[in-house]
């Protein structure tokens, strides 16, 4: 058996595969379920009505799905200049951090209208700060982006933990390492009241918008396309290949950076070292669902964010183990992986 | 300043030191091994957590320790088949793969953890691997007791370094694998399939992170819970790489490793926290940095790693 | 089965060592191999000649196991080849070396030669025995290498030596070369041919693969020809000429456009005492040229004697690191690429799938890209799909590019439909200095025809034209003058008019001093 | 009466000892037919708020849980839900109406534990080892302390935290990395200290649920916390209508019978247990208190 390019991507087949890749993803959630002695159709109708079935639960899936489209742009931006930034997790706790540190320390008095833009661009430059550094150490020694931004993923964490344990640590926060609190004025105003959904959601997707329209519309766009996908190509043709690179690489930490500052002052107001349950990490995984486009990614992290709410909204009505929402979740990104091979390969003999 | 000294000169620093790296010795050579054949595997975190899970559970369930062992083993390379289906045969992103078998492993290893296991009021416990004195050694003053009082996997995570060592440097296997990370063209060229070198080594070295996941349930500890393996596969993706891809290295970097958390614990018993821990727990990712930096220069790196081998494509 | 040869005496053999039998092989709609049958004699050299996409390295692949055949048999000694199998290959005694090496830089030369050379499961290498082998080997066919050096350290004439001795150690009795002087110097392609002939003697089978028919005369016995992935034609190396393996190969007789005489313009570019420095190695050695409106000036050499980086230096995409570069009498400072489209140069890259274009992008972004900051192209940062639509289209019609529209992705289009486009790209504009390295490299005759008829009329219009080929009989077509490039450095140049095939040869081959004569184009 | 809806949420996994406490006495309200129990485990502090609100909307009535990693969300929930009462382990105040806190204050038996270790340990070292130093740890861990220099007033207490609340082996490595620094006796805050004690063969304590018949030689005494009064209270409260907003953490203290000491007799030497029976019996009249010191032991 081999594999052989595909040509042309013919259209049934890129609206088939995810459609496939979904309900295989079930099919093997549902044996888990079953397992587990829960009725499967009653747990397929669940995690539907656990994600979309009521106001609360879809403002929470859409809140859950803010910081995924956020770290799932900057995953996607970066790896279609085949920029492997494997550090959205510590870019996202540095932006936070960077958010509660300016708000607490620097800029709190400020009135609200200057000073929310001002803390998500704090934000989005600590996560540039932090991609800079794998960055550098490609461009300057050649040191592949993938472990090193891996590592500073716990570098990143490390350091805020000192952080809320030492300066930044709330003195009101009985002991617990806290950081203080961004003022409530810093706070995001909510989508729609009653409801844990701000307006970091909308933000996140009018930047999928621009970022969509920046790589179809731009040269900077198609530059850095070019530069992805064949370096020597685009240094040929004029491309600035570094400095592609540094732009792109701040756009992505910028988002990411942006994505721990949106969660900050949206929904939790402070950091702590479990404010993301792997929000960089599963960025990736929205970005690969979304095959890198933009504007996918907005529908892959709702997806994501819908299989995870409504799993887990669904372990809590038959009581069968929580863990099912990760490992749904889980599930859907290895189909989803393997259907989209389908779309680029086919089955040779 | 004496106290420092007294810690360093404690036998239990350094009997501590090996406990804590044994995991981290064993995921370290399975991440190795892997990258050694040009396959990058991010699953590890999970596969451990899996290994750690399936062990414990089968000696629950009555199987003696080294089937234990062996069980988790097996379940690691079955993981490993996994990540070798999505990474080899179909090529994929391996890091992407890489986090997707880490997201699934964990995840389904708590929920078959929570079906299996009844809810109890502390973890349910089994009789883990008692600590082993090698008569003669043991009764050495200080050097006894730091190092000849390890339990049986400690000694068997040093035993396969040094055997992993050997088989890259000094057999045709080793040579093979080495080739595959290199050029997997070349090897092919010489009659070597790289396609089952990199099954090979994917399956083996994910059944060495079952093992080091195990060593959490069956020796470190003796019962399981959920996120007990707190990121040890990932400092284990990074040793690799400070260990510059060698075993005996991988060895040494696994003990630095386990120096500064077992350094750590005690000095913040004797000083009560002057310099903050999280200091001591960034030291060796900052140095994983910088000794990739320092070598990538040298290039030594297995010039294939991520890169998927594809038959008849140019 | 003992390798003949390594009894050191003639013994005698009768019938093929290799038979390969109604070969057929598909690439998607490419028919790569059309029902190949030949056959190999003991001691026998046969070569394999074909142009560039005859199917010339797929079936060798096929023959190594490397590549699956979609029909079709492989025996060695009568005995059927399992198929798929490079080492069932190899433990019959075939091996190759490959067109593009495969070798392990991180790897010692030992290393190298021995993968694969045991069972796996030994529980220790016969490191000392083998490294005894080798050197015996290497000493036998005068191959000498360091086994012990990191390979990635060794230079590429001595990479093709590990290469052969890969080969040879595994006791092969038939080789394959695939293109095996591509990247050597003309001395050290002698020596190699010296070497090959000298295993031939002591019982070696040779297939070689090589598009300079002065070697495939001198060195075969017999030669094969493949065109179009079918074998058109077998004769004996005694029995045909150059210029009859030229017309089989391509099929056809091609007329390809003449140069017509002309004078010269004023000095478009200048160099002189250029070096260019890499990672510490001079790849120019302090070179000067001028190069004329209106003139075509021809660079000859052996590939890999500084050719790339005399490109890629007049390309914008190398400094140089001393000399002086004038544009139109202006001395310029370092250029990048906006610099170097800007000020009018038009250029073709030696690599096209490389660097020419980027496969996975639409012809029309490959056709603005270089340009994509100019105001034709974009404005304030947003680009104009619309007037790059229009420029491909015009492109495609004005060069005639078949295989798509300006949206069809570029790695779809054949490779003399892409030079094409590169050609277009480049020529549209009437550029006043066009830089070509090796534009008509992989091209079939009708499609080289057509890249000489572009340049000749660029030419006419005033464009200087810097040539930079391997290929003497295009340079002597095309060239007013030529000069040769050797070990980073440049040659005085010389008529083309006055120049023969043997004199450029021994320019190439660094022996300008013997010959020199004056300048008569300054 | 129907039995009271109620819903647990976990931050940790259930065998997290605190946790189980809290679950034990709600599973056994649950089988009395008292309430309906409904829980959810191992909830992050991101879904933490939306299992509440989850549980507020599907008609629950009283929601036991913690909010030491939420405070702040968990407040704004409660804002939102009037008619719901949550009870929530808090180091923090109640608000309004309906969000009653709790503390978790079984300082009494780790005092009256630490009265017994003072008198047993031989190198007149004792250590503890805590998850985080926030008040009420500190507490149980300065109580302890305070019970050992009551009758000791020279042994050494030596203190480490593991910076994470459920991490055994790392606080079975604390403990070891205390003995090689001559402690004899551990008091484990957390779960994995009485592995190192078991594997070096020496005594050690156990808070908040009874470790005795998990480490039969080794675990000697338990500073144990009863969750029932305090549930007991708060289902009152509901059923009769009162407010819930209200801090629940008396209930929890010994007086109330909502800690107490579990020890093995005759481990400790007779006049130390004697002693400590005296002082148990003043502290459950009233007429003794445990200082209760919050700040960072040292
Ligand atoms: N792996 C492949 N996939 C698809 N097409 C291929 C592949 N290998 C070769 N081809 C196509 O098959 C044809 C024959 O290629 P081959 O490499 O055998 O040519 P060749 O005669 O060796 O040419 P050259 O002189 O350039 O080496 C070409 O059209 C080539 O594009
Ligand atoms: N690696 C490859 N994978 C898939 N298809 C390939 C590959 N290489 C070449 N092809 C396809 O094979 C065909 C022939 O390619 P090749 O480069 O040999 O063209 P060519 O015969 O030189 O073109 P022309 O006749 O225009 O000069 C093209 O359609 C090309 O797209
Ligand atoms: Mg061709
Ligand atoms: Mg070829």
């Amino acid at each position: 058996m081999r594999f052989e390019r595909r040509e042309h991507r013919p259209l049934y087949l890129l609206i088939a595969t995810p459609v496939i890749a979904i309900i295989g993803a079930l099919a093997l959630a549902g044996i888990l379920i079953s397992i587990a002695g829960a009725p499967v159709l009653d747990a397929y109708w669940r995690i539907l009505t656990g994600a979309f079935g009521s106001r609360l639960s879809a403002t929470e899936t859409l809140t859950r799905a803010t910081p995924l489209m956020l770290t799932g742009l900057a995953a996607a931006v970066a790896f279609r200049a085949r920029l492997w930034n494997i550090g959205a997790e510590g870019q996202f706790y540095l932006g936070a951090i960077a958010v509660a540190a300016a708000s607490s320390k620097l800029l709190g008095n400020l009135p609200a209208p200057i000073l929310i833009p001002l803390l998500l661009l704090v934000g989005a430059i600590a996560g540039m700060v932090l991609i800079l550094i794998p960055l550098w150490l490609r461009l300057r020694f050649s040191v592949d982006e993938v472990v090193t931004s891996l590592l500073m993923n716990f570098i990143a964490v490390l350091f805020v933990s000192m952080l809320i344990d030492g300066v930044l640590k709330d003195p009101l926060a009985f002991g617990w390492p806290q950081s203080q609190s961004v003022s409530d004025h810093a706070m995001l105003a909510k989508l729609i009241a009653r409801s844990r959904l701000h307006i970091g959601f909308a933000i996140a997707i009018l930047l999928a918008i621009v970022i969509h329209f920046i790589q179809s519309r731009t040269v900077f766009g198609m530059q850095s396309r070019a530069a992805g996908l064949n370096p020597a190509g685009a240094v040929f043709a004029g491309v600035p290949l570094g400095r592609t690179l540094v732009k792109v690489a701040c756009l992505s930490g910028g988002l990411a950076g942006l994505a721990g500052a949106i969660e900050v002052m949206g929904v939790k107001g402070y950091v702590t070292t479990d404010l993301s349950p792997g929000f960089g990490y599963a960025g990736i995984v929205v970005a690969m669902l979304a095959n890198l486009n933009p504007l996918g990614v907005v529908f892959a992290a709702i997806f994501t964010a819908t299989m995870f709410v409504g799993a887990d909204g669904m372990s809590r009505g038959l009581g069968i183990p929580t863990y099912i929402a990760d490992v749904t979740v889980a599930l859907s990104l290895l189909t989803m992986l393997i259907a989209l091979f389908f779309t680029q390969y086919r089955i040779r003999r | 300043m004496t106290q420092l000294f007294d810690i360093i000169a404690s036998a239990g620093l350094w009997a501590a030191i090996l406990r804590i790296a044994t995991p981290l010795i064993f995921g370290t050579l399975g991440a190795l091994l892997c990258e050694r054949a040009g396959v990058l595997n991010l699953g590890i975190e999970g596969i451990m957590t899996f290994g750690a899970m399936i062990g414990w559970l089968s000696v629950y369930h009555g199987a003696d320790l080294w089937t234990g062992l062996l069980i988790a083993a097996i379940a690691g390379g079955v993981f490993g088949l996994l990540h070798a289906g999505l990474t080899v045969t179909l090529g994929l992103s391996q890091h992407v793969a890489g986090l997707g078998v880490t997201l699934f492993a964990s995840s389904f290893s708590y929920y078959v953890f929570r079906l299996i296991v009844p809810l109890a009021n502390t973890p349910p416990t089994i009789v883990p691997f008692q600590p082993i004195a090698i008569p003669g050694l043991s009764t050495l003053p200080f050097v006894g007791p730091a190092f000849f009082t390890q339990t049986a996997p400690t000694y068997l995570a040093i035993l396969i370094a040094l055997l992993m060592a050997y088989i890259f440097f000094r057999t045709p296997v080793g040579l093979a694998i080495r080739m595959t990370g290199e050029n997997p063209h070349a090897a092919e060229a010489q009659g070597v399939n790289p396609m089952k070198v990199r099954y090979g080594a994917v399956i083996a070295g994910s059944a060495l992170m079952g093992m080091g996941g195990a060593f959490l349930t069956l020796s470190a500890f003796n019962s399981f819970f959920p996120t007990m393996v707190q990121g040890r596969g990932w400092i284990c993706i990074a040793l690799v790489v400070f260990a510059s891809w060698r075993p005996g290295r991988a060895l040494f970097g696994a003990l630095l490793f386990a120096f500064f958390d077992a350094f750590q614990l005690r000095l913040q018993t004797a000083l009560s926290g002057l310099v903050p821990y999280q200091l001591f727990l960034m030291t060796p990712y900052i140095l994983s940095i910088a000794a990739l930096a320092i070598m990538a220069r040298r290039a030594r790196v297995p010039q294939a790693l991520m890169q998927p081998y594809r038959r008849g494509e140019r | 089965m003992a390798a003949p040869f390594s009894g050191g005496g003639v013994a005698v053999m009768t019938g093929p060592v290799l038979e390969i039998v109604g070969v057929s092989k598909r690439f998607g709609a490419n028919l790569a191999n059309d029902d190949i049958s030949m056959t190999l004699a003991w001691g026998e050299v046969v070569a394999l000649l074909g142009e560039n996409g005859a199917g010339k390295t797929t079936l060798m692949s096929i023959l190594f196991g490397h590549y699956m055949p979609d029909a079709g048999r492989i025996l060695i000694d009568g005995v059927e080849l399992p198929q798929g199998k490079p080492r069932a290959a190899i433990r019959a005694g075939v091996g190759m070396v490959h067109q593009h090496f495969s070798l392990a830089p991180n790897l010692t030369v030992l290393e190298n030669v021995m993968t694969g050379t045991e069972g796996l499961w030994s529980w220790r290498s016969a490191t000392s025995a083998a490294r005894k082998k080798l050197l015996a080997i290497s000493e036998r066919f005068g191959l000498t290498v360091d086994p012990d050096a990191r390979l990635g350290d060794l230079s590429v004439g001595e990479q093709q030596r590990v290469e052969i001795l890969k080969a040879l150690y595994n006791d092969a009795r038939i080789l394959i070369l695939d293109e095996p002087t591509a990247v050597l110097t003309n001395i050290e392609a002698e020596r190699l041919f010296t070497t090959l002939k000298e295993m031939a003697r002591q019982g070696l089978s040779l297939i070689f693969i090589s598009h300079k028919l002065d070697e495939v005369m001198a060195a075969a016995d017999r030669i094969v020809v493949l065109h179009g992935g079918k074998m058109v034609a077998e004769r004996r190396a005694a029995e045909t000429s150059k210029a009859e393996l030229a017309e089989l190969m391509v099929g056809h007789r091609v007329t390809r456009p003449v140069r017509e005489p002309s004078t010269p313009g004023a000095v478009a570019l200048e160099a002189s005492g250029v070096t260019v420095r890499i990672g510490g190695i001079d790849r120019l050695k302090s070179i000067s040229f001028r190069l004329h409106q209106g003139e075509i000036l021809g660079i000859i050499g052996v590939s890999g004697n500084g050719q790339a980086a005399l490109a890629h230096l007049l390309s914008g995409t190398l400094a140089r690191s001393c000399g002086d570069l004038r544009l139109f009498g202006e001395v310029v400072g370092n250029l990048d690429v906006a610099d170097v489209v800007e000020a009018g140069i038009g250029r073709i890259p030696e690599d096209r799938n490389h660097e020419g274009v980027i496969g996975e992008m639409a012809i029309w972004e490959n056709a603005v890209l270089e340009r994509i900051a100019s105001p034709a192209f974009s404005r304030r940062g947003l680009v104009n799909r619309k007037a790059g639509m229009a420029f491909a289209r015009e492109i495609i019609d004005g060069f005639d590019v078949r295989g798509g529209g300006p949206a069809t992705r570029t790695r779809l289009l054949s490779g003399g439909n892409m030079q094409k486009l590169i050609l277009g790209r480049s020529l549209y504009r009437r550029p006043r200095i066009l830089i070509a390295a090796q534009p008509a490299r992989g091209l079939d005759e009708g499609a080289v025809a057509a890249v000489h008829a572009r340049l000749l009329e660029a030419r006419r219009q005033g464009t200087a034209v810097l040539l930079i080929s391997e290929d003497l009989d295009e340079v002597i077509a095309l060239a007013d003058r030529i000069q040769a490039i050797v070990g980073g450095r440049l040659s005085p140049p010389v008529n083309a008019d006055g120049a023969d095939a043997r004199r450029l040869g021994l320019m190439m081959a660094g022996e300008w001093q013997e010959t020199r004569e004056p300048d008569h184009a300054i | 009466a129907a039995p009271l809806k109620v819903a647990g949420i976990h931050a940790s996994p259930v065998e997290n000892a605190w946790n189980s406490c809290l679950h034990k006495a709600l599973q056994d309200a649950a089988k009395e037919g008292v309430i309906e129990y409904v829980f959810s485990e191992g909830v992050s502090g991101t879904d933490y708020p939306r299992a509440m609100r989850e549980y507020a909307e599907q008609g629950s009535k009283l929601i036991i849980g913690e909010a030491y990693a939420v405070e702040k969300e968990a407040r704004q929930v409660a804002a939102d839900y009037p008619e719901t009462a949550f009870v929530l382990g808090s180091s923090g105040e109640q608000a309004g109406d309906n969000f009653g806190v709790f503390g978790t204050w079984n300082h009494d038996g780790a005092y009256l534990a630490g009265m017994l270790a003072g008198k047993m340990t031989k190198s007149n070292v004792v250590g503890s080892v805590g998850a985080i130093p926030i008040p009420e740890v500190n507490m149980l861990i300065n109580a302890f302390a305070a019970g050992v220099k009551a009758v000791n007033p020279d042994a050494k207490h030596l203190v480490s935290f593991i910076g994470t609340f459920f991490d055994p082996p790392k606080a079975r490595e604390a403990g070891l990395a205390q003995i090689d620094a001559g402690a004899d006796i551990l008091f484990g805050e957390r779960i994995g200290t009485a592995d190192a004690a078991k594997e070096r063969g020496i005594k050690s304590v156990g808070s908040l649920v009874n470790y005795t018949p998990r480490y039969p030689d080794t675990v000697f005494a338990n500073a144990m916390w009863y969750f029932r009064p305090i549930l007991n209270a708060a289902i009152a409260d509901v059923a009769a209508g009162k407010p819930v907003g209200r801090n629940y953490t008396s209930y929890g203290l010994m007086k109330e019978g909502g800690s107490d000491i579990v020890f093995v007799k005759g481990v400790a030497p007779a006049e130390a247990e004697a002693a400590m029976e005296a002082k148990r019996a003043e502290i459950k009249a009233g007429t003794f208190e445990v200082p209760k010191m919050m700040e960072e032991p040292k």
